[in-house]
């Protein structure tokens, strides 16, 4: 059997670019009105918005069906949008609503959606690896030609789980892929700092993956990389490790100081954002003109709009619910 | 109609569940250490035997030392919808998967509102009496009995091996499945049925005190029933074989007739699953007990190598004499 | 002569008591993630302020996110003689590194025969009550009182924080000590005196019934306690502080006058620590009791995330009262 | 500063051979005799001998000191032996007696000896990795010049914590050296099986630190590797991995049916035995001539016997030493 690697459906600015504008612009609007709920007294606990780094779940995503699996972490709600979760009932969640698509019981850090293979956000950095990992594994035991994508950070790279899925999915071909979203920082911690050997790709290696380095800016650029590491575990070829440089504009999560960074930095990233630079491939590739670039972006927060009054207007959920589905059978 | 009962060992009693339920339902898979290539191929105790050769190695793995990845990727298959058994070679080794299974697997069912099932199985050994020492005799079937989401299974006979293996295999919910290490070659009739979670066996009947006991203590309050037996007291045993679910009538029910009540568990006593049963019994059936509960567990102390250190620590056939008398009042009549 | 008490919130007592204890010793390091850089520099809830500028980078250290050697490290270093303080972020978080703190750690003085000391605290925080959701909002406390070699220490107060944080590190045992997350805010007359390990504090005086609870529902328990003392019900608290060592005497004398009793803790109820305090009182004062002990505890599911499910979950001083009415009798009295 | 990391103190034939030699021959045969002892029934539980593989302890601890802290796996005895720990004491420990190190509470998985430096002896795999990172940290945050080594196998580098281990002593630049004993097993599991990129040394550079392998057959490689590893460590230079290439002949424990490996291979590499392999090079450079040779031989013959004995005649500990020593002022 030859597989032909690099038979993968590249990224094509005609078709694809304009929904990936559209969904990245839709997850940048999403993303961007947390705080203020945060503040309203709309989301209790922890909320951590993604702004900034919306290239790389929607460059990962294009490659994905319904039916493969994705692991997130903390900061994952661009990965189930992406996905293709509803924006409305991702943010009933985050309110704790009756809608939300667990019924308000699991909140940002626990949004699972199963039939679009949504394994969970999650609150534990690094575990996503794991369950990703397990759900590669399900599918080469049933035979399907299914993957799984596990997505965490920088900050995740240093839990020992990692090792052990690389080595795991390496000896086994596992049809997974492990995207690291390299913002430089977990929470006020410095990647510089916490790690003494930055070039995380070489992790991978050490374990046996092909292992990629990507301008995670650049949502061409990842959704290419992601699609050939798609088509490879697909192909039975096993498992890739990408790690994808990014940065997140917003703090951690609401009251975040930023001690730990400059304004000017963050201003530089933005000079790389992913939604302005492919905004403006499309215009000068003649592909969208200015007007379907302002319809875009006005759909984005039409569709968040949509999103917020619905999880608004959705009740919160039945006190009884507290005490349901813990276990089958049992209550 | 049910075949005869057959003698077997409690190690191939389980790998013939294993043997039957992988038969019966192909989305089935296990992993874990040696599973293949140790011994005469069937993993540290033989329970996996044959298992590689039969459904092949795709579905019976063996894996490297990695504890945590084997819980948690044992989690994610388990909620893809593969029924994943993950065999960890002693249960102290679990710990290094605490997180796959009271962060992720315990709650993945809830959190998510009811969406996904989680059908893993961790099985793997506790107990002590074989000179295993500190880091490979703990009994910690308390610290997952204590988490909402966890189903905990001690069986302590061949049958109870055989039909709890495979309900727990056929189980949506995620199961910590502990075998006994002292018992592997213990012998029993086994009527291959399955036995379902959550319902006591009462391993002996009696009217004068109720014994709680499982796995080797439940072996050892057999003995010493006898004993007690010919200074006039009959003792009944209850064996609730699942901590969790747990089946406190079958307790309530015979404590309403002995009057009397003892726990023993290999956990180490302080804080253990002893207490918990302690606690529903006193408040259910107060004023139908004659005495104060007692209770009999390992001291607070690990497992120590050398074997009368071993055996002092672990409550003995002697010392459940001595506490039943206890329980019963009988002070004065306390042997030694 | 002592200072006069000074007012402090619970974070404020725990970094004062971090910051004398590092002045007095200075073989004390501590480590933990974010704990210089986040917010004004002292971790999540600010317990390590200005620990860094005052004692330097090398005592006082982030960490990369790897709570597995972050606990076994710190358990090598107390072992190799430094007084060792971890703090993990949420106590959820320890099960990653539950290796390093019940086959390592909490075994390391028994099973090299008394050889070595451990002086490793792991500084955390469980609870609920704040939104955190399942997975950062756990009280499992239990889970280590139940392992021979680790102290257990849950202090309610600003001067119990500060008192028994002093103690933790200065005991040469590992000790997990469990701050609690909805009461850092919390403010109390602070001593500045060391509290020793195994003491309980008697909250509340009273004579109809004794309840036994910990952090929020010590809380609980006294708003609930002046209600009932309205109904003609007066109740004695007791604040065991330290889960492990123990302190049962001080429940048995209570008990002996207030001839009922009530456990309450935020810990999940089944196999909760509130059984081992019933079933110890029951055994001790059989004879000396007037009802049935009972219990509250959170019910068996996880901590959910919408703010109404998650109080309904955890004990309300609205269910204290009217279990305190079970507890000694007065059905009919029940408020809802 | 500069510091001279090629200062170090090589291996020297003359005057470290002999002590080699007559170290590795009492620990091979020490561990020759452990099966025996199983069969009589003197040994209860699990012992793991090393025979094969004396080679690595002993060179490793030419370089270290007594307060230098060493934290060992479960096939740890020639580590506390090449560190210093009298036979007598360890066995008596390995047969549960009252004056083993332990005082027969620990067995042969947890023999510590706390006037050594060594953090025990230890029954889960991997779990030396953080003590003795720990104890490399102790002796940082002291201002102390100790060093601290972690002995584990091959099987052991699939340990999670051995990922994060490493990138924590290559951020804080500890006194540690991690020496990987790659007998090509992990129990029956083969380490082609159980990685996909056997050059295991690749994964301590993906975390930065300076990683080498070596002839773990030849004491002189391996001490000399270990000395200048020893020396950077305490010299403030941080930690060094250290992959050595080792067999056991014996099985990983009694009752091993040893099915996964074949006679062949075990002659192989009794081929390379590092004692045969010393004793030759001493006796072609003259520094012996066998009378020597069979002189230093019946050293170890008659250390071990006298071991043997010792440990036997040493009574079982009193019942009631079960229930002390549990934690400091509490019984
Ligand atoms: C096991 C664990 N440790 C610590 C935390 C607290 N925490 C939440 S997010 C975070 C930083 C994660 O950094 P990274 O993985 O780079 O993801 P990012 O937030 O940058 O997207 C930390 C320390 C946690 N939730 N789980
Ligand atoms: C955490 C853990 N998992 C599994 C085991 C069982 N076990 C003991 S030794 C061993 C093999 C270790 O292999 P390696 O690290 O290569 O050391 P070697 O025995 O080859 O010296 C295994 C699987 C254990 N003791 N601890
Ligand atoms: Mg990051
Ligand atoms: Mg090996």
């Amino acid at each position: 059997m030859t597989i032909e690697t690099d038979v993968f459906n590249k990224f094509d600015l005609g078709t694809d670019g304009p929904s990936a504008l559209e969904l990245m612009s839709t997850i940048r609007e999403f993303e961007s009105r947390l705080p203020g709920y945060s503040e309203a007294g709309l989301i209790r606990g922890s909320t951590h918005p993604s702004v900034g780094m919306e290239a790389v779940a929607v460059g990962v995503s294009r490659a994905l069906r319904d039916s493969d699996s994705v692991a997130s972490n903390h900061r994952g709600h661009a990965h189930c949008l992406a996905k293709g979760a509803d924006p409305g009932r991702t943010l009933a969640e985050i309110l704790g609503r009756r809608d939300g698509y667990c019924g308000g019981k699991g909140g940002s850090m626990h949004i699972g959606v199963k039939e679009l293979g949504i394994l969970g956000t999650n609150g534990i950095v690094g575990a996503g690896i794991g369950l990703a990992t397990g759900a590669a594994l399900a599918a080469q035991a049933q035979g399907a030609d299914n993957v799984a994508v596990a997505y965490f950070g920088d900050g995740a790279t240093n839990q020992g789980v990692l090792s052990e899925a690389f080595n795991l999915a390496a000896i086994w071909n596992l049809p997974v892929v492990f995207v690291c979203e390299n913002n430089h920082f977990a929470q006020s911690a410095t990647l510089e700092e916490m790690v003494a050997q930055p070039d995380l790709h070489r992790r991978g290696e050490a374990y046996g993956l092909p292992s990629v380095d990507v301008d995670g800016m650049d949502v061409e650029a990842v959704s290419n990389a992601a699609a050939e590491a798609v088509h490879r575990a697909r192909s039975g070829l096993g498992p890739t490790f990408i790690v994808a440089d990014t940065y997140r504009y917003l703090g951690h999560m609401a009251g975040d100081t930023e001690i730990y960074r400059t304004v000017d930095q963050v201003e530089q990233w933005k000079g790389r954002d992913p939604i302005n630079r492919l905004a403006e491939k499309l215009l000068t590739s003649n592909v969208l003109d200015q007007a379907q670039l302002d319809a875009i972006a006005a759909t984005a927060v039409s569709a968040v709009d949509g999103a917020e009054s619905f999880a608004k207007s959705s009740p919160y959920p039945d006190v009884s619910s507290a005490f349901t589905q813990v276990s089958e059978d049992i209550r | 109609m049910n075949k005869p009962a057959q003698q077997l060992t409690i190690w191939r009693a389980l790998n013939a569940a294993l043997h039957d339920e992988f038969t019966e339902d192909p989305s089935t898979i296990i992993m874990g250490e040696d599973l293949t290539t140790w011994g005469t191929g069937g993993g540290i105790y033989g329970v996996t035997r044959k298992m590689a050769d039969t459904f092949g190695k795709e579905r019976v793995r063996d894996t490297p030392i990695s504890e945590e990845v084997l819980i948690s990727a044992g989690a994610g298959a388990a909620m893809a919808g593969t029924r994943t058994v993950v065999e960890i070679m002693y249960s102290d080794f679990m710990l290094l998967g605490a997180d796959g299974l009271i962060n992720q697997a315990a709650k993945s069912r809830y959190m998510f509102g009811g969406q996904f099932a989680t059908p893993l199985v961790v099985r793997s050994n506790g107990g002590s009496g074989i000179g295993k020492a500190a880091q490979h005799s703990q009994s910690l079937e308390t610290l997952y009995a204590h988490i909402p989401g966890l189903e905990v299974v001690v069986p302590g006979t061949a049958n109870d091996a055989y039909g709890l293996l495979r309900s727990a295999i056929k189980s949506n919910n995620p199961t910590i499945f502990l075998e006994h290490k002292a018992l592997y070659y213990d012998k029993g009739a086994v009527t291959k049925e399955l036995i379902p979670l959550g319902q006591a066996r009462v391993a002996r009947e009696g009217k004068d005190l109720t014994i709680v006991a499982t796995q080797l203590m439940t072996k050892r309050a057999l003995e010493a029933a006898d004993m007690l037996a010919e200074q006039g007291v009959d003792v009944e045993i209850i064996d609730p074989r699942t901590l969790y679910p747990f089946d406190m009538e079958t307790v309530f029910a015979s404590v309403r007739k002995t009057r009397h009540m003892l726990v023993v568990h290999e956990a180490v006593r302080d804080f253990g699953w002893g207490a918990e049963f302690i606690s529903n019994t006193v408040q259910e059936c107060w004023g139908e007990l004659d005495a104060a509960p007692r209770r009999l567990g390992a001291a607070r102390a690990p497992i120590p190598y050398s074997e009368e250190l071993e055996s002092a620590v672990v409550p003995s056939a002697q010392e459940i004499i001595a506490e039943s008398l206890a329980a019963v009042g009988h002070r004065k009549r306390l042997l030694v």
